[in-house]
Parts: C-alpha cells; sequence; structure tokens
C-alpha cells in the first residue's frame, strides 16, 4: 500500500512540475464545448436541449486525448520496466497512476463544468446534477481509457487507434451520464441514472487494471 | 570563449535592470494614484446611469479589462515581431512576459461580463454580445501561446514558435471580430442589450478613462517585474547548463 | 454606508467584479513577486558555486559528452 | 558454447537452493528464435557475463531473467521455485538497467534518486550513492541538464542504492568515462561480496573477476524457424 501512494505522489508531482501541460486537457473542454454555440447558433432554448450530450462528449474527448500518455512517458523513459520491479502488483500500479491522472486531469474537467452549463444556457438547478454526474461517471472514463492506453502503449500513433478501442466502451457512461441530466432538466429524479453510472465506475475499478496490468506485462515483452 | 558571448548578450538585459529598477517606483506610485482616484471616482463620485442604474459601475473593471485584452496583446505580437526579426533577446522576454497579465486581464473581463449580463440579461452568458465573445476567443489565444512555450525546453526555440502563433494570433483577431458580429446579425436575438452603450456622458467617460490608464500603469509594472523575473530565469538556465558540464 | 453597500440593490454584482478584478490582480502580483524572489535566490546559490566549481576539477568523473 | 559455461542437469535445480537457475532456456521474438538451450546456475556471489555482437540476443536473454518475457521453452528457477508461479514476488528481488535510465527532467538529481529508492523499498542514503559516482555536487540541478553519462551515472546511483539480491545490467558502460566504469566496477564487486547475483550484458570489456561467460554469438541455433 505504501508503494501505492508512493505513486501517486510521484506521479502528482510530475504533473506539478510539468505545469500548465496537464491543464491542456481542461483547455480543450472548454474549447471544444464553446465550439458548438457558433455551430448551432446563439439561441438559449436549442443550446440548453443540446448542452448536457454536448459537454459529455467533450468531457469524453477532453479525457481520452489526456490518457493518450499514462503510460506512454514512462515507457519512453524506461521508467515503466523499473515500476514493475516495485513489490506491488501491477494491477495496483496501473490504479495509483490513473487515480492521479484522474486528480489532475478529471477533477479540473469536473470543476470547470459549471463554467460551460453557463455558456450553454443550462438552467442552474441543473448544474449540481452535472457536477455529481461527471465525478460519478468520470473515474469509468479514466479507467476504461486506461486499458486503452496500456493496450496501445509503445505504438506509433498509438492515440488513433487508442479512440478506436476505447470509444464505443465509452458509450454506456454517455448514456447514463447524460440520461441523468435529460432527467435532471425535466425536473425528475436523477438518482436512478446516477446510480446506474456509479455501477459502471465501480465495475470498471474492479476489473479496468486486470486488464490494464495484463496489457502492461504484454507491451514490456 | 563561451562565456565571453554569454556576458555580450546579457550586456544588454543587465541595462535593463538598471532602468527598471530606476522605473518601477514612479511607475508603482502612478498605478495606486490612478487606480485609487479611478476607484473612488467609479463607485462613489459617478452618478447612477438612469437605465442601468447603479450596475453600470461594473463598466469601470468591465471596459478598461476588455481594452488590455487586445492591448496587451498587440504589445506581445509587436514585441514578437521584434524578436522574431532582430533576434532581440529582451523582445523575446517581453513577449512571454506578456501573456500571463494579458490572460489576467482577459479573465476580469469575462467573469467582470457575466456579472453585469446577469442583471442586463438575466442571463450569465450571452452568446449574442459579439465583443464577449471576442473576448473569450482571445482568452483561449493566450492559453495557447503560454501553452506553447510551456512546451519548449530551450528558450531560444520557444520564443521563436511562440512569436509565430502570436502573429498569426494578430493578424486572426480582427477576423475573429468580424465573423463572430457577422455570425451575431444571423442570429439576431431580440433586443439584446449591448454592454457599455454607444453614447456615454462625461461623467461616465472620465473615471473609465483613470481606470484605464490605472490598469495600464499596472501592466507596465507587472511586465517589468516579469521581465526581470525571465532575466534571471534565463541567467539560472545557463549557469545550471555550465554547473552540469563543470 | 450600508446604502453604498447596497449598490441601488447591484451591490451583489458590482462587489464581486470587483473583487474579482482584485483578486486576479494581486494574484498575479504576488505570483510574480514570488518567482522574483525565488530565482535571485537560486541566481545567488547557483554564482556562490560557481567559484568553486571553477577551481575544483578532482570532484569525481566529469570528463563525459554533454548530450 | 564457450567452456566457461557451467551445465547443470535439470535434475540437480531442483530443491531450495539459494541463487537463479536456468534450465534449456530458449526465448522467441517476432516468431523468431533468439537463443535457445541456455543453460546456467548462479549462487550468491557469482557473476555472469553476457557477451556477443548487437542482435544476438543479449538484452532479450537479460528480459527473460527479469521476468518481462516468458521464455518460449526452459525454466527460470529463483531459489529453487519456477518464478512464474509468482512473478511479482520474483520481480521484487531484481534490479534491472536497461538501455533507458528512467530520469525524470522536471525532477533534481537527488528527487530522481530518492523517488526510485523509496518505490523499490531501498533504506540508503541517496547522497552516498550520487557522491559514489561523482554527482554530488549536482544533486539540486534539475535532471533535463544532465549529459548522456551525468544520466547513466545517476541509473546506476539507483543501483548503489538497491538492495535487491539480483541485479540484471543491460550495457551499463554505455557512455561512461573511465573512472566511472571502474566505479561501477567496485560496485559489482561490493555487491557479490555482500552474496549478491550479477549478470550483465556487455561488448565492452567490463572488468568482472571469476564471471561465468555465455558467448551469445556462438550460441547454437539447430531449432532456428521452430518457432514459426
Amino acid at each position: 500500500m505504501m508503494a501505492f501512494w508512493q505513486i501517486v505522489r510521484r506521479d502528482l508531482l510530475l504533473a506539478r512540475r510539468q505545469g500548465a501541460s496537464s491543464l491542456l486537457g481542461v483547455a480543450f473542454f472548454v474549447i471544444v464545448v464553446s465550439l458548438f454555440p457558433f455551430a448551432v447558433g446563439p439561441d438559449a432554448i436549442i443550446l440548453a436541449s443540446i448542452g448536457a450530450g454536448i459537454i459529455w462528449v467533450a468531457a469524453l474527448l477532453a479525457t481520452l486525448l489526456s490518457l493518450d500518455r499514462l503510460f506512454q512517458a514512462d515507457f519512453e523513459d524506461g521508467s515503466l520496466d523499473i515500476l514493475v520491479l516495485t513489490r506491488q502488483p501491477i494491477a495496483m500500479l496501473v490504479l495509483a497512476k490513473t487515480l492521479a491522472h484522474w486528480l489532475t486531469t478529471a477533477l479540473p474537467l469536473i470543476i470547470a463544468s459549471p463554467l460551460l452549463a453557463m455558456f450553454m444556457a443550462l438552467p442552474v438547478d441543473v448544474f449540481a446534477t452535472l457536477v455529481i454526474s461527471l465525478a460519478v461517471g468520470t473515474p469509468a472514463l479514466s479507467l476504461i481509457g486506461a486499458v486503452g492506453a496500456a493496450l496501445t502503449v509503445g505504438m506509433r500513433r498509438g492515440g488513433v487507434l487508442m479512440s478506436l478501442l476505447v470509444l464505443p466502451l465509452y458509450i454506456p457512461v454517455l448514456i447514463f451520464g447524460v440520461g441523468a441530466m435529460g432527467a435532471a432538466m425535466m425536473g425528475q429524479d436523477a438518482s436512478s441514472a446516477l446510480m446506474l453510472l456509479g455501477a459502471i465506475s465501480l465495475f470498471a475499478l474492479v476489473l479496468a487494471p486486470i486488464g490494464a496490468a495484463a496489457a502492461l506485462r504484454l507491451a514490456l515483452e | 570563449m563561451m562565456a565571453m558571448s554569454r556576458l555580450h548578450q546579457y550586456a544588454n538585459p543587465m541595462r535593463f535592470a538598471r532602468l527598471s529598477k530606476s522605473l518601477l517606483p514612479w511607475v508603482g506610485a502612478l498605478t495606486i494614484l490612478l487606480l485609487g482616484i479611478g476607484l473612488y471616482w467609479g463607485l462613489v463620485a459617478s452618478p447612477a446611469d438612469y437605465q442601468q442604474k447603479d450596475s453600470v459601475r461594473i463598466m469601470y473593471i468591465h471596459v478598461p479589462a476588455a481594452w488590455m485584452t487586445l492591448f496587451v496583446y498587440v504589445n506581445m505580437a509587436i514585441a514578437s515581431a521584434v524578436g522574431l526579426i532582430w533576434r532581440h533577446p529582451l523582445a523575446d522576454i517581453a513577449a512571454k512576459s506578456c501573456a500571463p497579465i494579458g490572460a489576467g486581464f482577459t479573465l476580469i473581463a469575462l467573469v467582470t461580463g457575466a456579472l453585469w449580463g446577469q442583471p442586463m440579461w438575466g442571463t450569465w452568458w450571452e452568446w449574442g454580445d459579439a465583443r464577449l465573445v471576442s473576448v473569450l476567443v482571445m482568452f483561449f489565444l493566450y492559453l495557447g501561446y503560454m501553452a506553447l512555450w510551456q512546451a519548449y525546453d530551450e528558450p531560444t526555440k520557444a520564443s521563436r514558435a511562440a512569436a509565430i502563433l502570436a502573429l498569426v494570433g494578430v493578424v486572426n483577431v480582427p477576423i475573429i471580430h468580424f465573423s463572430v458580429e457577422w455570425w451575431n446579425t444571423l442570429h439576431q436575438t431580440a433586443s439584446v442589450l449591448k454592454i457599455g452603450g454607444p453614447s456615454i456622458d462625461a461623467s461616465m467617460l472620465w473615471p473609465l478613462l483613470i481606470m484605464a490608464l490605472g490598469f495600464t500603469a499596472y501592466f507596465v509594472v507587472l511586465l517589468l517585474w516579469r521581465m526581470r523575473a525571465e532575466i534571471l530565469a534565463r541567467r539560472i538556465h545557463v549557469l545550471m547548463m555550465q554547473k552540469a558540464s563543470a | 454606508m450600508t446604502e453604498f453597500f447596497y449598490m441601488g440593490g447591484y451591490g451583489a454584482y458590482i462587489w464581486p467584479a470587483y473583487g474579482v478584478a482584485a483578486l486576479v490582480m494581486i494574484a498575479l502580483v504576488v505570483a510574480t513577486l514570488r518567482s522574483l524572489k525565488l530565482r535571485e535566490a537560486e541566481l545567488a546559490k547557483l554564482e556562490a558555486e560557481k567559484e568553486k566549481w571553477g577551481r575544483r576539477t578532482d570532484d569525481g568523473p566529469t570528463a563525459d559528452t554533454p548530450s | 558454447m564457450v567452456e566457461s559455461v557451467q551445465y547443470i542437469a535439470p535434475s540437480a535445480i531442483s530443491g531450495a537452493t539459494p541463487g537463479i537457475a536456468v534450465a534449456a532456456l530458449s526465448c522467441d521474438r517476432g516468431g523468431r528464435r533468439v537463443f535457445s538451450g541456455i543453460e546456467v546456475t548462479l549462487s550468491p556471489g557469482d557473476a555472469l557475463v553476457l557477451r556477443g555482437p548487437n542482435g544476438s540476443g543479449k538484452s532479450s536473454l537479460l528480459r527473460v531473467l527479469g521476468g518481462y518475457i516468458r521464455p518460449a521453452e526452459g525454466v527460470l528457477r529463483w531459489n529453487g521455485e519456477d518464478v512464474w508461479d509468482d512473478i511479482g514476488q520474483y520481480q521484487a528481488c531484481v534490479h534491472y538497467v536497461g538501455h533507458l535510465d528512467g530520469v525524470k527532467p522536471v525532477l533534481t538529481v537527488r528527487e530522481n534518486l530518492t523517488m526510485w529508492s523509496a518505490l523499490m523499498g531501498d533504506a540508503m542514503d541517496p547522497d552516498d550513492a550520487l557522491k559514489h559516482f561523482g554527482l554530488g555536487n549536482l544533486a539540486d540541478l534539475p535532471a533535463k541538464y544532465l549529459s548522456a553519462g551525468q544520466r547513466r551515472r545517476l541509473n546506476l546511483a539507483r543501483l548503489g542504492a538497491s538492495q535487491r539480491p539480483l541485479w540484471l545490467l543491460d550495457e551499463p558502460s554505455v557512455s561512461l568515462d573511465a573512472t566511472s566504469v571502474t566505479q561501477l566496477e567496485e560496485l559489482v564487486a561490493s555487491h557479490r561480496r555482500t552474496g549478491g547475483i550479477v549478470i550483465v550484458a556487455t561488448h565492452n570489456d567490463l572488468q568482472i573477476d571469476h564471471a561465468t561467460e555465455i558467448d551469445m554469438g556462438e550460441i547454437d541455433m539447430g531449432t532456428l524457424g521452430d518457432a514459426t
């Protein structure tokens, strides 16, 4: 368990030293969402009706974009070879790195999401549901993405392949995330969709590290 | 021999350091004076607008901040051009130092715009206001510029890449503004009250101008500080390289 | 005085607007001055050390090629 | 194979003999058999030197020995146990130095070292290890300023702080100057004195006393093509 937190601390320190580069994901998230009003027009009613879906799709893409580097940097400089030797199952290594990654990339997305809800003219009373749905759903995005990142680590153009592998797996998260928002917009109870979203995240928490660990072993051969 | 050329390179920045040191107290005092007068005039002495009532007081920071967004960007682009053409290290340093200040003013313009928009339009954000939307685009340009600087390790290479981006940006800014306005007329929503308003009374113009001057003086102070910090960073960079190979 | 802070009902918008502006501007000043101080200290340390490494050459292996 | 290879009958490897034992080991990469029939036993204090030209399978053998690659045939035993029964436990005994140094440019030299020793469970003073490789005065410098040789020395300082019994070194002397090579040799010797095992691949003259040697260039490739 010690080694687990040491890896989390290491990755957080590296992210902090790299400075703005870990905030590129959230900048991407904001820009992509703000492109939509230019495309569909500034009509608040139209924006509000598509807003939740667009914010969720943008969150999916932003997560995917940043996950590309999850194992790649450590693979390229040889750190991954040694990380494998650090007295803990590789699945725990994956979990630690994914946690650090979630903290540095998904958390900023969640924090920025009310701003985007404002851009998309969503009613203020659904902001809380948006934040909660992202908080419950993004762990699943990071964990599933970690499997994709582990499968494509060390490949040239791995990022494009990774999106092909991972985006279909993101569909359930998208459905329940937007579902929760839809319920909230209609003034209904969003908790059943949020519960299902949480179930997906828990499921991914159990299975994804094992899958990613197997994929990493393969990549290091 | 290497040290000689380095010395030569830093002769200029050293003169700059002396100049900035003697300049700073004056500009600093001017900043405090102007912002003090501007705040008093804007918040207390100026009348409330007959239409917007007291909410018009947000204008005294929103509008100067929006001006500064453009002004700082133009400065950054000029410095970039000088750095690119004459390979002047101080110009590169100035361009780099502009970006966070400009981004700060942009952030102020955006947030105050939202806080002004809520009582005026009943919404925090209104895509119908072309100027506000353009400021948002400027914010993205600043972020991209700063991210590009971060992405390079070597300052000389970073400065050239960033300068190219700044110049491409400055050519694009009018086009962006024009296209946003055109897009707006396409989707003309019912009577959007434009922030600022077309004509302005002298009792409001004066505090506005004084605040704008205060912001400019603040910009100069910060620019001088940031440039000095950047010069130090480059000396540290050189010394660390020497230390590693000593 | 309360009248002044009330701002004809717009105080809830005006004060946050001025507050955010002050916050951003002060934060920029603080961040800038802090990095200036940190770098001055760092530079002073390096300059002081430079005296040493100029003279000292027998401190372990150093003759490899820079990358 | 060269004379110096210790031949051990497979029956003799069973039992809880301390050390590493390899029997009839072969490895396939990209559908091609890289080597086969490697037999070697090393007890605490022993060293094995792998020689041979590039592409002769030195690195592949080291990665098989490190538990990164599952051997196509044969058994790899550590203290008598087949390592693939619990690969994690085995890898916790290994320190591996590959071609890449695993140095993070944004961390300082000391941070790089302490971070790894914490992760690897080493309890050594990082500054001692840095001083041993002449990096003592660079400890506070960000690692991005290091030359290739200095980065390699940082990597080896990590080795110096390591308390793991089995060291696998893949061309450790690349881009090192003569002084550092001597220091590396001293490090290897002292590790062996305290009961460690060192396996090193090298194609230049790293001086390792009383070492078993395998010349990978001369390994019989009779089974070539079997894998495809």
